[in-house]
């Protein structure tokens, strides 16, 4: 096979610290090219300079065996490579179809011809097995459904590359299951893909090669056949990964500590109740869109909702996030970047911004308390960064989920709602994300998981809900805790198609 | 050996017709001046406020001038200011409007808005009869306040009644808007007191525009020249103007000079009263030549 | 399944009207019953002229201010802007004769000068990169300098009566019985609505009000578009002044003094976000005449002091925008 | 092994000066520069202090729009407030002897309207939810008005004399050399930095102008907050007021006219950004003090037309952002 892009020896600093060093990579026609790597590694980075958003510090570029350097996105995208990045890059206030054609409206008679994109988005879209109306504001539609129209916008252009910088972090089975159609398609159309994921399962199914960063540095590229999830987590981490979950706590006690009856969040949730027991880890599956980030939303106080909350036998009503807080109760929103961290701001100033009257002495904030909560973070939750006055939004996803942990643990919860806790964590910080969920429950704490992976439901969880379309669809407890029974209930169709389903996805 | 003499004059930024023709008279007396008198400087300042006026004075001082002409924004308010500057030694000329302390004051060039009130009060009065007038108020000053109220007074006990009053701030387009409104809401008006040349401008277009034949005149007020030439070509709306000449400021500039390099010594109060001008006597008022 | 899942709820928001657009016209009328009840006279045809052919220079101004705003940037500076254009335009009709020519000529000159404000606006915020709003407050005392200069102080006259006859109909006159200015407030509406709502152009000023960055790596040229949002508002400008100018017939140093203020209160009671990423043509329209009402609205009351009407007046505009804010919380 | 790394980078940053934090007071050498050589008179200490003097004023209230605007709010009401606080302080002032304790209620009157006007603001803002921009233009019209009415047109004027020689020193008079208004701003802005950079209020301000939604998730009280930097920008302008009324000794309708536009751009200067979330105490007051430089150099220079003074006012302003970007892209 002949080679489209080639990368040598490419390294990139901001600052003084090198990011990359030296990493060459060869892309073949039609081949599905996998990036694996810790967090921080350098895995965007390298995609950011593929495709022209960033220029390498040193290295060069072959685009079919000629020298290339793009100066912007625009110039790589003529040359017919694509990127769907980490974060969602799209504008917010412009609909489905006006962000798809941006920058490139389809016109007639010298006016934007609306019907035709909205038809061609309706196609494409549906090409990724969704339904979204193309008519809808980027803003009003929900993380996933927002990956999915940055999906769209990339297959949208002519394209010879495409590099997808962990498309399904934020995705369902389902959502996967359209993406790997595509990918295949496209490899079959002679299309190289760079596949960037975290899901080493989906690596082994989906790809044929494998490229494994490690602190900016090449560590190995291999054939998929010889390579096994373990062995790249192993490469990867650089020690054994052999045991991923942790053993349960058995510390899920009989005394309830919260009961939710008839939580009703307007045109999301409707009439759901559940209860949560001491030291218990409950765990929230379901599609995107099924109404679980609007249910806890609303019972700490974020969206307006109805219904009643028994906290230790006391009826109680949060009037927003920081009521929930005194009371015990934190959530960790799975918007990490809108809602959960500053991104303009430095890693202290987010680490204590929830707590900071912690971090006080008389009036003032203390300083000193704040940098050692740092230290101590940085520590626990082994955050990578290599500057500790970097500022939020330079710290690469995974950190940025880890440094969301530690900045809402500082509250020191009696129950805490993690929605979507390992979305872009790498297979050693997910690790040791779940050991940590294991060890709040054996303090006592009570920790509720909000998640779109099921393995991550059934590896972590003493029971698990399923919502469907704002309802509860059913309830499974550890012993009856399988994919094919959480898909079952998630969609609603019958049995066999959701093992179909559960079985396409690892 | 030849004097040298400076003379600093602060006067209000030109935000509108009259203070225009203010600052206009005041550049020109000072170019006269110092083509007259070798030796002299004149340097003029605008202000746009009284604050940013007390701020000029200091730099003015801060300059060393020998004599200061200035125009207040406000009586109550450059008090003070200009007493410092005369702390310093500085012959000082007040115009248009007298300071709280006349003992700083060595010329003061008065204007009287007062008067301009009245006489055009009593013009209103004694053409009318009776009738209703509307009046058009200017920026929230003293000046307004002053006139407002002796255009008020001296209506007592004539068959002059006001109808309604309303701020238009000495602005032809605020004007216009006004008075189209006056127009919707009252039926009958005899006779408008624009209270300002700017302003009557306003008015007699939206009087045109609604080609209301009950509006006898309208009665405005500084003596813009071409007002003035309306009244000398015995224009119907416009029978009468009340003057109010910017030019006091280069009188005050003038009598200033003329206390360093004529050899009687000036001091004390010229009064350059309101006048009403008609056609008799608008020959007198009309300097084609003028910017206002 | 999942599929019909989601379609209704989409098919749920369409019939749910969009309050946000809709609530400045519901405070429109609301304001004109508020009116009708203070003072019979209010709704009388004439008033009811006289009022929207007075929005009609701030109308047209903040159309374009609704371009510059929605693309995320600030003009201060429209109101100088329009006082050194009609000067301008006036120094160019006095040195021509009472033809038609001279007209097309002196509209030229508007529309050329305000568009080279603009541009000059718009340069300075692209390629200096300094915040739009000092930019513009730096202009506008350049531009109101420059005025005061031309009229030394005093006023410009446009000195031709014949000319001014001529010009008089485009403020005065009327075509099928409708005031021009509303006519051509109108048109530069429906225009500017094309251009914003139809146009690759004005998408691409939403995208870049909505995310520079996005607009960046999605290959609209930013600097262009930024520019030519300012090149719209001078041409705005321009077109108001041409307006304007038959009005009175004379420029002065006071001239569209505090217009900035009203143009761009009236983009936002129109429904547009000042953060940008959010245009209303029709709404910035709607907001310039509701500013205009509550103006007229005051001179016909008589229950309030000449020195309070300032007072009423903010208050009625907060109060405006409250209703207009529970109007969209309530859906 | 990180931890080194990260000491040793973090002691770099600090030999690396933040240069869009220090380009204010390089504009402001720059400009003094300026002034020295267009007159000699410019750098006697009598000028400087002067200009520092009536910097004061502004420097105050832009204290206090620091901590609005950087928490992503806006306050045009100011000035009006300004005007309407010093009314009632000269009406309280008038009504007492000429004793201390007349001043000291006079301080409470001007402090606490100056607060109640700023939580008037705060509390249409937060729970009115409406673009502070156009609430604060309301409340400006209000203010405005009040105070027009409170003099029925004319002026308010402090009438004891006795009084007026007891309170002139807070303007005219100095503490070991340096002017009372002077050390009145130094120790606003003090307090104002400390507050903002020290405390876990300030923190909150500057989370808030950086983004609400994060704000809200991690349990800040974000209507408490946002209320908060309103009343504080009240008290600076109560401040204010109590140092701006020895010096004239009365209110009148045009007092503090334009204010609010010379306390943004003072704090633009100073390096906040007016989307919020980046809050510069020390430029504003920097910037405060270029914009009376630039007013003082206009009148100690002598070559510049009377008429065209406000654009050559302009132009520096420009040209000194101009400057400033490009030492901050320069580093
Ligand atoms: N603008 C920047 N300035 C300084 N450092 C940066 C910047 N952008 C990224 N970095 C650093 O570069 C390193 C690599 O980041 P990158 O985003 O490429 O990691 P990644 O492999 O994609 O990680 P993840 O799996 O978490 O997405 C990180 O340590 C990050 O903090
Ligand atoms: N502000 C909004 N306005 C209108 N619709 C919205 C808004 N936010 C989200 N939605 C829609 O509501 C539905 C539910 O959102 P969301 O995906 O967050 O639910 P979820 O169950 O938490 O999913 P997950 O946790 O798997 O992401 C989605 O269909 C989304 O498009
Ligand atoms: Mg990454
Ligand atoms: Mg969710």
């Amino acid at each position: 096979m002949a080679s489209v892009l080639r990368a040598d020896n490419l390294s990139k600093s901001f600052g003084p610290i090198e990011v990359l060093s030296g990493v060459s990579l060869d892309l073949k026609t039609g081949e599905v090219h996998a990036v694996i790597g810790e967090n921080g590694a350098g895995k965007s980075t390298l995609m950011r300079i593929l495709s022209g958003h960033l220029q390498p510090t040193s290295g060069v570029m072959h685009l079919n065996d000629k020298p290339t350097a793009f100066a912007s996105p625009v110039e790589a995208e003529r040359e017919g490579i694509v990127l769907v990045h980490q974060e969602i890059l799209l504008a917010p206030d412009l609909t489905v179809a006006q962000n798809l054609f941006l920058g490139r409206e389809l016109r007639r008679f010298g006016f934007v011809d609306d019907e035709a994109m909205r038809e061609r988005t309706r196609t494409v879209l549906a090409e990724l097995g969704t339904a979204i109306d193309p008519d809808v504001e980027i803003r009003h539609l929900s993380i996933a459904d927002r990956q999915l129209v940055q999906i769209a916008r990339a297959l949208l252009v002519p394209h010879k590359i495409v590099a997808f910088d962990e498309p399904t972090a934020v995705l369902t089975p389902v959502e996967a299951e359209s993406l790997f159609d595509i990918v295949r398609r496209l490899s079959q159309q002679g299309v190289a893909v760079l596949y960037i994921s975290h899901r080493l399962n989906e690596v082994k199914a989906i790809a044929d090669r494998v490229t494994v960063l490690r602190d900016g540095r090449l560590v190995a590229t291999r054939e998929i056949e010889s390579l096994e999830p373990i062995e790249m987590a192993r490469l990867m981490v650089g020690r054994d990964m052999s045991k991923l979950y942790p053993e349960k706590p058995d510390t899920a006690s009989a005394d309830t500590i919260m009961t939710v009856r008839h939580m009703t969040v307007p045109d999301y949730v409707d009439n759901v109740s559940f209860t949560l027991r001491r030291g218990e880890i409950l765990g929230f599956g379901g599609l995107i869109g099924a109404g679980r980030t609007e249910l806890f939303e609303g019972l700490v106080g974020l969206r307006r909702a109805k219904g009643t909350i028994t906290l230790d036998d006391r009826d109680v009503y949060f009037r927003d996030a920081r009521h929930a807080m005194a009371s015990g109760i934190v959530y960790l929103s799975e918007d990490r970047k809108g809602k959960g961290l500053l991104l303009q701001q430095d890693l202290r100033t987010n680490l204590t911004l929830a707590t900071l009257e912690r971090f006080t002495r008389g009036p003032f904030i203390n300083v000193a308390a704040e940098d050692a909560a740092l230290d101590a973070a940085i520590g626990d939750f082994d955050i990578r960064t290599r500057r500790r006055d970097l500022l939020a939004g330079q710290l690469s996803g995974g950190n940025q989920q880890k440094l969301l942990l530690a900045k809402m643990m500082l509250a020191k919860p009696r129950i805490v709602i993690i929605d979507e806790p390992t979305r872009g964590v790498d297979i050693g910080t997910k690790e040791q994300i779940y050991r940590f969920i294991a060890s709040l429950a054996e303090q006592g704490c009570s920790v509720i998981v909000i998640s779109s992976e099921m393995q991550e439901l059934i590896g972590l969880c003493h029971r698990v809900l399923v919502m469907r379309n704002g309802r509860i669809a059913g309830e499974l407890a550890q012993a009856d805790l399988s994919e094919d029974a959480i898909v079952f209930l998630a969609t609603g169709v019958h049995e066999e198609r959701a093992a179909e389903i559960a079985a396409g996805h690892a | 050996q030849q004097k040298t003499v400076t003379i600093g004059v602060s006067i209000p930024a030109a935000t509108h017709g009259w203070t225009g023709g203010v600052v206009y008279h005041a550049q020109e007396a000072a170019k006269q001046l110092e083509k007259t008198y070798p030796g002299l400087k004149v340097v003029v300042k605008t202000s746009p406020d009284g604050a940013a006026q007390a701020n000029a004075l200091e730099d003015l001082s801060a300059q060393k001038i020998d004599a200061l002409v200035v125009l207040p924004f406000n009586s109550d308010e450059l008090t003070n200011p200009v007493r410092e500057v005369k702390k310093g030694g500085t012959f000082v000329t007040v115009v248009d409007r007298g300071l709280k302390d006349t003992s700083i004051q060595d010329i003061y060039v008065a204007g009287n808005n007062p008067e301009f009130g009245r006489v055009a009060g009593k013009y209103m009065a004694d053409t009318l009869k009776t009738g209703n007038v509307v009046i058009f108020r200017g920026i929230p000053t003293v000046i307004d306040e002053e006139r407002v109220t002796n255009f008020e007074k001296a209506l007592e006990g004539s068959g002059v009644k006001v109808l309604d009053k309303q701020y238009a701030n000495w602005n032809r387009d605020d004007a216009f808007r006004v008075m189209q409104d006056y127009l919707s809401k009252h039926p009958k008006i005899d006779a408008v007191w624009a209270s300002d040349d700017d302003m009557a401008l306003g008015v007699l277009e939206a009087v045109r525009q609604a080609k209301r034949d009950d509006i006898k005149f309208v009665l405005g007020g500084a003596g813009m020249k071409e007002m003035i030439k309306r009244v000398m070509d015995g224009d119907k709306m416009i029978p009468a103007d009340v003057s109010y000449p910017p030019a006091m400021i280069a009188t005050a500039m003038t009598v200033t000079a003329a206390h360093f390099f004529t050899n009687a010594p000036m001091r004390g109060t010229y009064v350059l009263n309101a006048q009403l001008i008609t056609k008799g006597n608008a020959k007198d008022h009309y300097f084609p030549d003028s910017s206002f | 399944m999942t599929d019909t899942l989601l379609r209704t709820a989409a098919a749920k928001r369409m019939f749910n009207p969009d309050m946000r657009a809709l609530s400045p016209f519901i405070a429109l009328i609301v304001l004109a019953i508020l009116g009708a009840v203070i003072n019979p006279d209010f709704l009388t045809a004439s008033n009811i002229l006289n009022v929207v052919t007075r929005s009609a220079f701030i109308a047209i101004i903040a159309v374009g201010a609704t371009f510059v705003i929605s693309g995320g940037g600030l003009d201060l500076s429209v109101g100088s802007m329009a006082a050194l254009v009609a000067g301008f335009t006036i120094l160019t009709l006095n040195n021509g004769g009472a033809e038609i020519s001279t007209l097309m000529l002196g509209a030229l000159v508007a529309i050329g000068l305000g568009a080279a404000c603009g541009l000059a606006n718009g340069v300075i915020v692209t390629f200096g990169r300094i915040e739009p709003f000092i930019v513009t407050l730096g202009t506008m005392g350049i531009f109101r300098s420059l005025i005061i200069w031309l009229a030394a102080g005093g006023t410009i006259t446009m000195r031709n009566a014949d000319l001014r006859e001529l010009y008089r109909p485009v403020y005065f006159g009327s075509i099928a019985g409708i005031p021009v200015p509303i006519v051509v407030f109108l048109a530069v509406a429906a225009i500017g609505a094309v251009i914003l709502y139809k146009t690759a152009f004005g998408r691409h000023v939403i995208a870049l009000g909505s995310n520079e960055d996005v607009a960046r790596y999605s290959g609209v040229p930013i600097w262009r578009v930024r520019t030519l949002t300012y090149i719209i508002q001078g041409i705005c400008v321009g077109i108001a002044v041409l307006v304007y100018v038959p009005r009175l017939g004379s420029a002065t140093p006071t001239t569209g003094l505090l217009w900035e203020l009203q143009a761009i209160t009236a983009v936002v009671i129109g429904g547009t976000a000042l953060r940008g990423g959010i245009g209303r043509i029709w709404g910035t329209v709607v907001g310039a005449i509701i500013l205009e009402l509550v103006a007229n609205i005051m001179v016909l009351s008589n229950f309030v002091s000449e020195f309070l009407v300032g007072a009423v007046q903010g208050a009625i505009i907060i109060i405006a925008m409250l209703v207009q804010r529970s109007l969209q919380r309530g859906r």
